[in-house]
C-alpha cells in the first residue's frame, strides 16, 4: 500500500532519490500559508466563539455602563477619545492573546511548530486578530459614539486612527500571545507585558481621536499622531517579523 | 540515516537522559524502548526539532557519509509526527484538518485526494464530522493520517496502537510498511506487540 | 558651603561608602564562588562528560 | 582588581565635585538642590545604557546561545532598572524643591514610568517561564522590542505636546558654564563605570548559580 496523498511533494521512487533533496523542502511562508492558518483561525473561533464573545462582551459593554456613569455630563473630546481607547484597549487585552493560547493549551502548538512556517503562524494569527477588532469595533465605536454623546466631526479620521490602531494592537498581541501563551499564568501575563508596549500607541491614539471629536488647539492637530502610529506600525511589524521565530521555535 | 550522538537532555536539575547514541539506516524501523519517564517522548520530539537538546545532536544523514548532512532545523520539516500530545484540532473536522495541515505543508490537496487518503485509514466516512466527535481510537488514526501526509522521510510514532482496535493495529502496519520504502521510523513504545513491526531496538 | 550642605554631602558619601565596601565584598564572595564550581567565565573544555555543543560552542 | 578602586575613587571625587560647583541658573531661577543634578542625570544616562546593553546581549544571546550573554543581559537589566528607580527618586525630589510637586505627569516622569512598567514585565516574564532556554530567548525578545517601544515613547510626547508642556530642563545642565559641564560628564562616567562594574558582578553571580546546578547534574 502507499501511503501519503496523491498530490504529495516527491514523486515515489528510490530510497535515494526520494531523500536526497531535502534541503529544498524548508517551507516558506507563502500568502497560502498565511490564509490556511487565518482560515483555520477563523473556522475554530467561529465554532466556539471564544474570543469573539470576550472582546465583543467587553467593547460593548463598557460604553453602556460609562454612559450610565457619565451621562449627565458635557465631555470634553480629549476625554471622551481616551475613554474610547481605554475601553478598546482592554477589550482587546481580554481577547487577542486567545488564539496562540489555545494553541498552547489543547497542545495543536506541537503539530503547528512541525508543520507550519513560523512566519506564517505570525502573519495568519496577526490577520486574525486584526479582523476580529475591526469586526467588533464596527460594532463598538457607533455605540460608543451614539451613547456619550460625541461630537463626530472628522469621521475618516477617525477611521484612519482606528485602522493604525488596529495593526499596531494585531500585530503587537499576536507575538506577546505567543510570548505570554508559553508562560504560566498566560492570561495575566500577557496584559502586564502588553501594556507597557502599547501605551506610546494608545497615547497618540488617544490625541488623533480627540481630533477627530472636534478638539481644538494644539491638541486638534492630528498630524503628529497620525506619523506616530505610522512609525510604530512600522516598527512593531518590523520586530515582530525579526523576532518571532526565536519565540515560536524551540 | 538518522545520526543521534551524545544527546543528553535535563529540564532545570531534573535530568531526563544522557549520553544517547545511536544510529538508525533508511528502510528501518526502529523501536524506542525505556521505563515511563526515561525520555521517550523526549527524545521524539528532540528529532523533531520540537525541544533542544541541553548537548548533543541529531543529524541526517543522506548519503551515509557526513556530506549533505542536515542539521535540526532543516530536519525538522521531514518528520510526520503522531503523539498522545500532539493532537489535531478538535474545532475542525477530518478533512478540515488533513486540508490545513497539507496546506501549510504546501501540498495542495484536492478533495478527492483527501478522501482516497482517508480511505486508507477506513475514516472516509466520518470526514464531515469535528475531530472532538471521534473516539479516541479513530482519533489516533486521524493522527496518523496528518503524519504520513506529506510522505515524511522521518516517521516518528509515540504510543501509536495505545487506543487502536485489530483494524487499527493492521493500519498502523501498513503505515509503517509504507514507510519503509521511503524511510525511517521512529516508533516509542511498552507495547511487546509494537516490536513485531520493528528491526531494531533503542533502549533510553 | 552652609552647614545643611556639609550634612548632606557627608550623608553622601558615608552612603556611598556603604555601597562601595558592600560591592566589594560581593567581589571577594564571586571570586571564591568561582573557585569552587570552576571559573565559569571563561569557557569550559568541551571534553567534560556531559557537556557538551549547545553549551561550549564559540 | 584595580578597576573596582578607580570606580571608587572616581565616584567619590564626583561627588565631592558635584558640591563644589558655582550654582546653575536655568532662565532667571537659580535652582536648588542642584547638586541632585549631579546624581540623576549621570543615573539617568547610566540607566539608558542599562537598558541598551540588556537589549544588546539580548542580541548576542539570540546569534551565539552563550548563557554567558544572557547572564549579563539579565545583570544589566536588573542593574538599570534599580539606577531607574533611583533616578525616579531622586527627580521627584528635584522637582517638588524646583515645581512645588513631587509628580506632575511631565512627558519625562511619564517616560520613565513606562520604562520601569516594562522592565517590571520582563523580570515578570522571567520568573514565568520554566524552560531555561526559552526563557532566555522570550526575555532576550521582550529586552528588544521594550527597547524599540522605549525609545519610541520618549519620542511621542515631545512631539504630542506643546514645546512648553515640559518642566524638566533639557539643555540646562550641558550648556551651563564649563565648571558645571565638566562636572556633570565625570560624573556620568563614574556612573557607567559603576554600572559596569557591577552588571558584570551581577552576572558572575548568575553564571555561578547556573554552574551548581549543572554540578547538582553532572
Amino acid at each position: 500500500m502507499e501511503i501519503g496523498s496523491s498530490a504529495a511533494i516527491q514523486p515515489p521512487g528510490a530510497r535515494e532519490s526520494t531523500l536526497h533533496p531535502l534541503t529544498a523542502l524548508v517551507p516558506r511562508a507563502t500568502w497560502a500559508t498565511v490564509q490556511a492558518v487565518f482560515w483555520k483561525d477563523w473556522r475554530s473561533e467561529w465554532r466556539t466563539r471564544a474570543a469573539l464573545n470576550s472582546i465583543a462582551l467587553f467593547s460593548i459593554a463598557s460604553p453602556v455602563a460609562l454612559s450610565f456613569s457619565v451621562a449627565r455630563q458635557r465631555l470634553e473630546p480629549e476625554t471622551l477619545a481616551g475613554l474610547l481607547w481605554t475601553v478598546l484597549l482592554f477589550a482587546a487585552l481580554v481577547g487577542l492573546a486567545r488564539s496562540f493560547v489555545k494553541e498552547e493549551e489543547s497542545g495543536t502548538a506541537t503539530l503547528l511548530r512541525l508543520s507550519c512556517p513560523p512566519d506564517a503562524v505570525l502573519w495568519g494569527k496577526a490577520l486574525f486578530n486584526l479582523v476580529l477588532l475591526v469586526g467588533t469595533q464596527a460594532a463598538a465605536v457607533p455605540i460608543f459614539v451614539l451613547l456619550l454623546n460625541a461630537q463626530l466631526s472628522r469621521a475618516g479620521l477617525l477611521l484612519l486612527v482606528l485602522l493604525l490602531g488596529d495593526v499596531g494592537l494585531a500585530v503587537v498581541s499576536s507575538l506577546l500571545g505567543a510570548i505570554a501563551s508559553q508562560a504560566r499564568a498566560r492570561g495575566s501575563l500577557f496584559a502586564a507585558i502588553a501594556v507597557p508596549l502599547v501605551l506610546p500607541l494608545l497615547v497618540a491614539a488617544s490625541t488623533g481621536t480627540a481630533a477627530a471629536f472636534g478638539a481644538v488647539g494644539p491638541q486638534g492637530d492630528f498630524w503628529p499622531a497620525l506619523q506616530i502610529m505610522l512609525g510604530y506600525d512600522v516598527a512593531v511589524v518590523t520586530a515582530a517579523w525579526m523576532l518571532f521565530d526565536f519565540v515560536w521555535s524551540a | 540515516m538518522l545520526c543521534v550522538r551524545k544527546l543528553a537532555k535535563r529540564y532545570g536539575a531534573r535530568v531526563v537522559f544522557r549520553d544517547v547514541n545511536f544510529e538508525v539506516e533508511v528502510g528501518t524501523v526502529a523501536a524506542v524502548l525505556g521505563s515511563n519517564g526515561a525520555g521517550k517522548s523526549t527524545l521524539l520530539k528532540i528529532v523533531a526539532g520540537l525541544t533542544r537538546p541541553t548537548s548533543g545532536r541529531v543529524q541526517w544523514l543522506p548519503t551515509g557519509d557526513a556530506q549533505g548532512a542536515l542539521d535540526a532545523e532543516v530536519l525538522q520539516w521531514q518528520c510526520g509526527l503522531a503523539a498522545p500530545d500532539a493532537p489535531v484540532y478538535r474545532e475542525l473536522t477530518v478533512g478540515e484538518n488533513l486540508e490545513f495541515f497539507g496546506r501549510v505543508r504546501g501540498v495542495e490537496l484536492t478533495p478527492d485526494a483527501v478522501l482516497s487518503h482517508l480511505e486508507k485509514f477506513s475514516l472516509h466516512t466520518r470526514r464531515n464530522d469535528l475531530a472532538m466527535d471521534l473516539s479516541s481510537g479513530l482519533r489516533a488514526r486521524l493522527q496518523l493520517a496528518v503524519a504520513t501526509l506529506h510522505r515524511a522521510p522521518l516517521l516518528l510514532l509515540d504510543e501509536p496502537s495505545a487506543n487502536l482496535d485489530e483494524a487499527g493495529r493492521a493500519i498502523l502496519q501498513r503505515v509503517v510498511e509504507a514507510q519503509r520504502e521511503q524511510g525511517l521510523a521512529l516508533i516509542a513504545t511498552n507495547d511487546p506487540r509494537d516490536l513485531e513491526l520493528c528491526d531494531e531496538r533503542i533502549e533510553l | 558651603m552652609s552647614t545643611d550642605l556639609m550634612f548632606v554631602l557627608a550623608v553622601a558619601v558615608i552612603t556611598w561608602g556603604g555601597v562601595f565596601f558592600y560591592l566589594l565584598r560581593l567581589e571577594r564572595l564571586a571570586r571564591n564562588l568561582e573557585q569552587q564550581v570552576g571559573d565559569d567565565l571563561t569557557p569550559r573544555p568541551a571534553s567534560r562528560h556531559g557537556k557538551g555543543e549547545s553549551e561550549d560552542q564559540q | 582588581m584595580v578597576f573596582p578602586f578607580v570606580v571608587g575613587i572616581w565616584v567619590t571625587a564626583g561627588i565631592l565635585i558635584g558640591f563644589a560647583v558655582p550654582p546653575i541658573h536655568d532662565g532667571n531661577l537659580i535652582l536648588r538642590t542642584r547638586q541632585i543634578a549631579f546624581f540623576h542625570v549621570p543615573m539617568a544616562i547610566a540607566m539608558e545604557v542599562a537598558f541598551l546593553m540588556a537589549a544588546w546581549y539580548g542580541i548576542s544571546w539570540l546569534r551565539t546561545r552563550q548563557p554567558r550573554y544572557d547572564a549579563l543581559s539579565l545583570a544589566y537589566a536588573e542593574v538599570g532598572t534599580v539606577f531607574c528607580v533611583i533616578a525616579t527618586i531622586t527627580g521627584a525630589i528635584f522637582a517638588r524643591t524646583n515645581w512645588g510637586a513631587y509628580w506632575s505627569w511631565d512627558p519625562q516622569q511619564v517616560g520613565i514610568v513606562t520604562t520601569l512598567l516594562t522592565y517590571a514585565a520582563l523580570f515578570a516574564l522571567r520568573g514565568a517561564v520554566e524552560d531555561e532556554d526559552k526563557k532566555r530567548n522570550l526575555w532576550a525578545v521582550y529586552a528588544i522590542i521594550g527597547l524599540i517601544v522605549a525609545i519610541f515613547s520618549t519620542m511621542v510626547y515631545r512631539r504630542l505636546l506643546p514645546d512648553n508642556a515640559t518642566l524638566h530642563p533639557s539643555n540646562t545642565v550641558i550648556t551651563s558654564d564649563a565648571l558645571n559641564k565638566f562636572a556633570l560628564w565625570f560624573n556620568v562616567i563614574g556612573y557607567i563605570m559603576l554600572l559596569v562594574w557591577m552588571a558584570k558582578l551581577r552576572s558572575r553571580f548568575e553564571m555561578a548559580s547556573q554552574r551548581l546546578r549543572e554540578v547538582q547534574w553532572a
